[in-house]
C-alpha cells in the first residue's frame, strides 16, 4: 500500500510475531518482597522466610547471647554520645538509639575483606565493626571530617550527602569483583535516602553490573520530621528492588537475629556472585533525629510508646528470658562491658584533640599548589605574630 | 503611615524572624505563592524559618516534599510553567548541589528557551556559609556556581530589614532568583517591627552601609558585619572606610561600587567563598578596569583559602575575620610603596 | 534487666505485637505489569488487558481509519524532516522513524487542556498535537531553542537533557490540581532516560502527591548504541511502577490502537483524580539515533529487519485489510494528506528564518541587567561597523 | 630516541585522534585504568575518541554505562576508592550537571576529607564549548564551576600534542582532573606521530605560544587559535602580540602569566565562557594585583555575553573572535589617554 511501499516496510503474515525479546529475562515474581517482615524472634508462628533465606536455622544460644551484648553496648554508646554533646564535647549526634539491632547485625553480618558504607547516623555500625569510637566521632566531634583509615578499616566514611555513597558504594563493590576478590560491599541508607536519585542510580548500576552489593534500607519511618506516607506511596520501599532486577526483601529491623541472618545470607550470596539485594528494615528512631532536634514537634508519644514496647534490646532479652539464658552473671557482665565502652569513650574524649591548622592546605591536592602553599604561609604568619603576643 | 513605629523603638528582631515573616506576608497577599522543601511544613524548616506557616496556609500551600532536591526544583518549574511562583527551601548550601541540572539547565533557561512564554518566577532559598559549627557539607558558600549561571539572580541580605525586604522582592521577580541566607546571621537580631509595613527595595541594588573616604571595603551577605567591624577598627588606625553591601550579586550594581572606588581610590574585596574563581575576582576584575586611573593601588581580596570548608575546630583560621580586613587595609599602598615596585 | 532498665524500655509481652504500621497501605499485586504487552491488533489470541483497563472495546473502523492516516502523515514528516537534514535546513534530525505509534496515540490520546512533555525525539507528538511544524523544528535547525508557544499549546518545549521534563510535568500536573483544573499530563521519556535521577524522583513525586501525570516510558531498545540489557536488568521497565505505589502497564508500542487505549485509560484515570500511572510501550526506533549516527555500528540487520516486520504502520494495515478497509481511495487520500504535510513543510523551510540578534538579550531576564544592555550595544555596534563594509 | 620522526613530517593528526591514542596508551601500560561513559563501548563515543578500545581491551577496561551521570561519577568514585584509576566520558557540557554533587561533595573532597586515605586519581572528560552548530545544552563553557570548586583540577588542551599529552598527565594524577576538550577543535589537524613517544608534560604549566612585546593575550582551549589569529592579523596594525595558552586553570600557572604581563605592560583574556563570573574575572584580578605597577592599561576581557549559550544561527555573535580581540587590544591605552581620565 502507498504508506508502506514508501516507508520500504514488509509485508508479513496476518498473524504478526510479538516484537523480538531483546528485554533482559528475569523471573519477577521472585524478586518481589514477602507481605510480613521476616522475624526470628518470639514464639507466635513466625512469618514465612524471605526465597532468599531458604531454611535458615534459628539463632542458637551463643548467638542470641552475643548479640545482646553487642545490643547493650552500642544502647550505651549512643547514650554516651548524646551526653558528650550536651558536655559540649560533640558537635552533634544523630542518635541511633531503637535501631541498634540493624547497626549491630550490619557490622556482624561483615566478613573481614567486606566493606561498609555508612551514612551519617550510622557511626555505632562503624563501631561494632571495631573501628575506634574516638576516630569514628572525629565528624561530629568537629576535628576533622573523617577521623579513620578507610583503608584499613574498610569502612567508607560517614556519608552526610544523603544517598550519594550509594553509587560509591557500587563502584568499589565492581571493582573488587574485577579484581577478583571475593568481598560483598554492605551499603547503609535512610528511608527518606531513597528517594534521592542517587539511591535509584546506584541500585540500578548494581543490577546492571551484578555487584557484589547488598543495600540496607534503616526504615526508621522520619526523614528528621517529613514521616514514610510523605516520602514514598510505595507498598514497601522492598518493593524497589524488581524495578532494578534485584530481590527485595523485607525484615524486622528490630530483630537482630533476623536482620544478621537476612544480610549474611544476602552478603554470602553477593560474595560469591549472586548479585546485589536491597533489604528493607522496618525500624524506629527512639530519640529525636539530632540532640538539636524536637521530635515532639511531629510525632506524637503515643506512637514512640508502641516502638518502645518492640524495642530491639527487650526482643532479644524476651528470647532470652524464655530459653532461661537471661542469668545475672550475663547481665552483669554485658554492662560492665558496655561501661567500659563508654566509661572510654568518656575519657578519651576529654582530651582536646590536637590539631594542627597546616593540615588544611595539605590534603587538598597530592601536592599543594603554588597558591595553597601562599596561603598556607600567610596563616603562618598570622599564627607566629598572635604568638607572639596580641591581635595583628 | 501614622501606624509605622520609629525602628529604633522596634523589639529586636533576629534575621530569620524576619524572612519567617516575609514567606508569610507573601503567602498571605499572593495565592500563587508556594512554600516547599524537606521539613518546611510541619517543622517549621530546621532553621525554622517556615515555622507556622503549614499551619496557617495548610500543606499545600506549605509543603513537605520527599527527599529529593533535584526533584523539588523540577518540580517547583513544573508549578511556575502553570503560573504559580513557588519558593523552595534547601536544607543546606552543599545539599542544592544535586538539583544543579535543573537550576542550570532549567530554571536559569526557560525565559530565554522559550522567548519568555515561560519566565521562571521561583525563589531558592539556600542557607550558605559557615561559622555556625557545621559538619562538612554544612558549611559551604556557593555562590559563584550561581553567579557564573546567566539568567539567575543571586541576592544576599545582611541585615534584618533586607532579610525581610529582599525576600520579598525575590518572591515578586519574574525570574528565579537564588535566595543565598547567611546562617550565621539567622540569630543576629535588630530592632526592627515585624507588624509594620516594610518597604520591598528593587532587586539589584547595592547599599553604602558607612560613608567613609580612605578606601572601601565591599562584601556581602556574611562579611557585612565583619566590613562594618573592621572599619570600626580602623579609626584606630586612622582610616576611614566606606563599606559597601553589594545585596545583590547578580544584577551587580557597578555603579554604586565603581562611584565609591572611584572616591576613595583603594578598595578590598571580603568574601567567605575561596578566593580563587569566587565573586571577588568578577569585583576586581571589573573595578580594575573601570577605576584604573583612580587606583592608588591594587584592589585586593580578603577571602576563604582555597580548600573544602574545614571541620568546625578549624574553621576559625578559614573565615576571613576582622583581622585580615585590616592587614590588607594595611596593605593598599598608604605610602610611596612606588620605589619597591621593584621588589614585588 | 540492665541494658533494658537503663534504656527505659518497657517489659512487655511475650508475643510481641509487629511494628505499628505506619507504611502506606497499597495493593502490591495490582501495581504489577502483565507478563504480555497489551495488544489489539491481530487477529491471534490477543494478551490480557491490563487491570486498569478493564474490558476495553476494540476500535472501531473510524478509529482505525484515523490512526492509519495519521501514522502515515507521521512517517511522511519524519521522511521529510530527514530529507531536510540532507539539504543542510536541518542541524540535526532523531528520527522516530518505527515509533509513530507512540508518537500519534499520545497526541491523539490528550484532551484539549491536557499538557505534553515530549523529549527531544518526539516533535512527531508535537506536530501530531497540532503544533505548526516549522516551529516544532525551530530547535533542530537552530534558529531559537523552542520556536511554539508552550503556553497556547500545551506542550512543554523539546527536552534535551534526559528525562529532566519529568519533574516539571509533575510539578505542573500537581498545580493544575491544586488549581481544581481538571486536566492530566503526559510525560514522555526513552529506555535510557529511565536510568538518571530525575526520572526516580519525578515519580516518587507523582504517586506521594497522587499528580495527574502518565508517564509514557518509549522502549525503542537503545539509548544511542547502548542496548537495553546495559541500561537495565529489570524483567520491564513497567515493572518500577511498584516501587513508586504506582500501576506500571506494558503495551505493544507498535500497536497504535493499543497504546491509544492505554493512554487514554491512564489520561481520564488521572484527570479524574485516579493518580499517576507508567505506562512502558515496547517499540524499536527503525533509523539511526540522529542523522549523524551510524546504527551499523552497534546492531545487527536482522534485528532490524525483524522490527520492520512488526511495523507500526504494517499492524494497522493488516487489521484494515482484514476488515476489508484499505481501499484504492482511501490509500490515495492518505498519501496525499501526507504528501501535503511534507511538501508545506519543505517549501516553508526553504525560507531562511529571519533572526534577529537583539534577542540574544531579550530574554535573559525580565527585564536586561546593565551588563546585558551595555554588550548588547556593544553588538549593535559590531553589526553596524560590519555593514557599513568591511570587518572592524 | 631514534625512532623518534620529526614532528614536521608527521601526517596530519586530527585533536580528537591524539585523545584516542592517550587513553589506549594509558589502557595499555596500566590495569589500573577503566574508561566508563554512555556509548563509549562499541560506539567509541559519539565523537569516536574511545573508538576501538573496547574491541582491544574489553568491556570491562571500556565500559558501556548506563544513563546516569552522577552514576556514572558515583561508581568511578567507588572504584578509586579500591585503587583504580578511573577515566570517564561525559557525552556534552551542559550533560554533566547531573553529576555535580558528586563532583562537588565527594570526588573533590575525598583526600581531604579522609586526609589522604582515600586519593581520587579520576579523570571527568568533558567536550565543552560551541561552535559547532550544536543545538541547546550542547556548548556550554562550564569552567566557571569547576575552577570554583578546590579539590578540582581543570585542565584543557589546544594542540593535538597536548590533547595527548595533557589528556596522559591527567590520567596520571593522582588527583581528580575535570578535561575539559574543546569540542570544536577536535577535528582540527597537526602533524602528529601517533605511533612515536611523546612527552608527558607537567600539570600547571602555560606556555608562551607565541612570544611577543606589545601585549599579552591570555587563552586557553578554543580561544588559543583565536588568539593566534588575532596576533597574526594585529601584525598589520603594528602590534607584536604575545599568546600564553593557559593549559590548566587549575593549578594556574601564575608565574608565567605575570611574567608576560609584566614585561608587555598590556594583558587581553580571552574565552568562550560568560564574562560574568566567568575565568577571566579571576586572571584579570590576579594580574591586576600583582602587575599594578607595570599595566599600561586595564586587562580587559573578551568573552562570550552574559547570556544562556545562543542557538546554532546566532553563535556567531556570541563567540569571542579574532575582531572582538583586535577591538579590544585598539583599547589599551595606547596613546596618552591618561588626559582623557575624567572622560571614562
Ligand atoms: C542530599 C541531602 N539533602 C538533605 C540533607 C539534610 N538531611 C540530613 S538527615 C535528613 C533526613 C534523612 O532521613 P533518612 O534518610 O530517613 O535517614 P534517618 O535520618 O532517618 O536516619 C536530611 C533531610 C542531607 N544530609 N543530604
Ligand atoms: C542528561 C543527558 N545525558 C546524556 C544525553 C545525551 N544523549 C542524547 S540522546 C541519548 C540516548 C537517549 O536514549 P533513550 O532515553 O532511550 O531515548 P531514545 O534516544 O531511544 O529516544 C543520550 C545519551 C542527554 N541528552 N542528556
Ligand atoms: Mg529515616
Ligand atoms: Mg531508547
Amino acid at each position: 500500500m502507498t504508506v508502506l511501499d514508501r516507508s520500504g516496510a514488509q509485508q508479513s503474515s496476518p498473524h504478526p510475531a510479538p516484537p523480538p525479546a531483546w528485554r533482559p529475562a528475569g523471573d519477577a515474581a521472585s524478586l518481589l518482597p514477602q507481605d510480613t517482615p521476616y522475624r526470628v524472634l518470639g514464639s507466635e508462628p513466625l512469618p514465612v522466610p524471605p526465597a532468599l533465606l531458604g531454611d535458615g536455622p534459628r539463632p542458637d544460644d551463643a548467638e542470641l547471647l552475643a548479640l545482646h551484648g553487642h545490643l547493650a553496648k552500642g544502647r550505651r554508646y549512643n547514650e554516651q554520645a548524646t551526653a558528650l554533646t550536651k558536655q559540649g564535647s560533640l558537635a552533634v549526634y544523630p542518635s541511633s538509639t531503637g535501631q541498634e539491632a540493624c547497626q549491630i547485625a550490619a557490622a556482624l553480618a561483615l566478613a573481614e575483606d567486606d566493606w561498609l558504607f555508612p551514612s551519617y547516623r550510622d557511626s555505632l555500625a562503624a563501631v561494632a565493626r571495631g573501628v575506634d569510637p574516638v576516630e569514628v566521632l572525629s565528624l561530629l566531634r568537629g576535628d576533622w571530617h573523617s577521623g579513620y583509615d578507610s583503608r584499613a578499616t574498610r569502612v567508607a566514611p560517614l556519608s552526610t550527602p544523603l544517598a550519594t555513597q550509594l553509587p560509591h558504594a557500587v563502584g568499589l563493590a565492581h571493582a573488587a569483583r574485577l579484581a577478583g576478590d571475593e568481598l560483598a560491599v554492605l551499603a547503609l541508607v535512610g528511608d527518606g535516602g531513597t528517594s534521592e536519585g542517587d539511591f535509584h542510580e546506584a541500585l540500578n548500576f548494581a543490577a546492571v553490573w551484578q555487584a557484589p552489593v547488598v543495600f540496607l534500607v534503616q526504615n526508621n519511618g522520619f526523614a528528621i520530621s517529613v514521616p514514610l506516607a510523605k516520602q514514598t506511596a510505595a507498598p514497601s520501599l522492598a518493593h524497589k528492588g524488581v524495578g532494578y532486577g534485584l530481590p527485595g526483601v523485607l525484615v524486622d529491623g528490630n530483630d537482630a537475629a533476623a536482620v544478621r541472618q537476612v544480610l549474611s545470607t544476602a552478603l554470602g550470596r553477593a560474595r560469591s556472585g549472586g548479585g546485589p539485594v536491597l533489604v528493607e528494615a522496618l525500624t524506629y528512631r527512639l530519640e529525636a533525629h539530632t540532640n538539636a532536634d524536637d521530635a515532639t514537634r511531629y510525632r506524637a508519644d503515643d506512637e514512640v510508646a508502641a516502638w518502645r514496647a518492640h524495642d530491639p534490646i527487650a526482643l532479644v532479652e524476651r528470647e532470652l528470658t524464655a530459653r532461661g539464658l537471661l542469668t545475672e552473671a550475663h547481665a552483669a557482665q554485658v554492662g560492665a562491658a558496655a561501661e567500659e565502652l563508654a566509661s572510654d569513650l568518656r575519657g578519651r574524649m576529654r582530651t582536646e584533640p590536637s590539631l594542627d591548622p597546616a593540615d588544611l592546605f595539605a590534603h587538598v591536592y597530592a601536592r599543594p599548589t603554588q597558591q595553597l602553599r601562599q596561603q598556607q604561609a600567610q596563616l603562618q604568619e598570622e599564627l607566629a605574630a598572635a604568638a607572639e603576643g596580641g591581635p595583628r | 503611615m501614622t501606624a509605622t513605629l520609629p525602628q529604633q523603638t522596634a523589639p529586636p528582631t533576629p534575621l530569620g524572624r524576619a524572612l519567617n515573616r516575609a514567606l508569610r506576608d507573601a503567602l498571605a497577599e499572593d495565592p500563587a505563592v508556594h512554600v516547599l522543601g524537606e521539613d518546611v511544613g510541619t517543622l517549621g524548616g530546621v532553621f525554622r524559618i517556615t515555622d507556622g506557616l503549614a499551619a496557617e496556609f495548610g500543606d499545600e500551600r506549605c509543603t513537605d516534599t520527599p527527599l529529593a532536591e533535584a526533584g523539588i526544583l523540577g518540580a517547583a518549574i513544573g508549578m511556575a510553567m502553570y503560573g504559580l511562583r513557588p519558593v523552595i527551601e534547601m536544607q543546606f548550601d552543599a545539599f542544592a548541589y544535586p538539583s544543579f541540572e535543573q537550576l542550570a539547565s532549567h530554571a536559569a533557561k526557560m525565559r530565554n528557551r522559550t522567548r519568555g512564554a515561560l519566565p521562571m518566577p521561583l525563589t531558592v532559598r539556600i542557607p550558605y556559609g559557615g561559622g555556625i559549627g557545621g559538619v562538612e557539607h554544612h558549611s559551604d558558600s556557593s555562590e559563584a556556581y550561581y553567579t557564573a549561571t546567566p539568567g539567575l539572580h543571586v541576592v544576599t541580605p545582611s541585615t534584618v530589614a533586607d532579610a525581610y525586604g529582599l525576600l520579598r522582592a525575590a518572591i515578586a521577580s519574574d525570574d528565579p532568583v537564588v535566595f543565598l541566607e547567611p546562617k550565621r546571621l539567622y540569630w543576629s537580631k535588630e530592632p526592627w517591627d515585624a507588624e509594620s509595613p516594610h518597604p520591598v527595595p528593587e532587586l539589584g541594588r547595592a547599599v553604602v552601609r558607612r560613608p567613609g573616604t580612605s578606601a572601601t571595603l565591599i562584601g556581602y551577605g556574611p562579611s557585612v558585619p565583619v566590613c562594618l567591624q573592621a572599619a570600626e577598627a580602623a579609626r584606630e588606625e586612622g582610616w576611614d572606610l566606606e563599606v559597601v553591601d553589594l545585596r545583590s550579586l547578580v544584577p551587580l550594581d557597578e555603579e554604586t561600587v565603581v562611584a565609591s572606588v572611584r572616591r576613595t581610590g583603594r578598595a578590598v574585596v571580603v568574601h567567605e567563598a575561596q578566593g580563587f574563581g569566587g565573586p571577588g575576582g568578577e569585583l576586581a576584575a571589573r573595578l580594575s578596569e573601570r577605576c584604573f586611573h583612580h587606583l592608588e593601588a591594587p584592589v585586593l581580596r580578603v577571602t576563604g583559602f582555597d580548600i573544602p570548608y574545614p571541620p568546625p575546630m578549624l574553621e576559625q583560621h578559614h573565615l576571613p575575620g576582622v583581622d585580615r580586613v585590616l592587614d590588607a587595609v594595611a596593605r593598599l599602598q598608604w605610602e610611596s610603596e612606588w620605589t619597591s615596585k621593584e621588589a614585588r
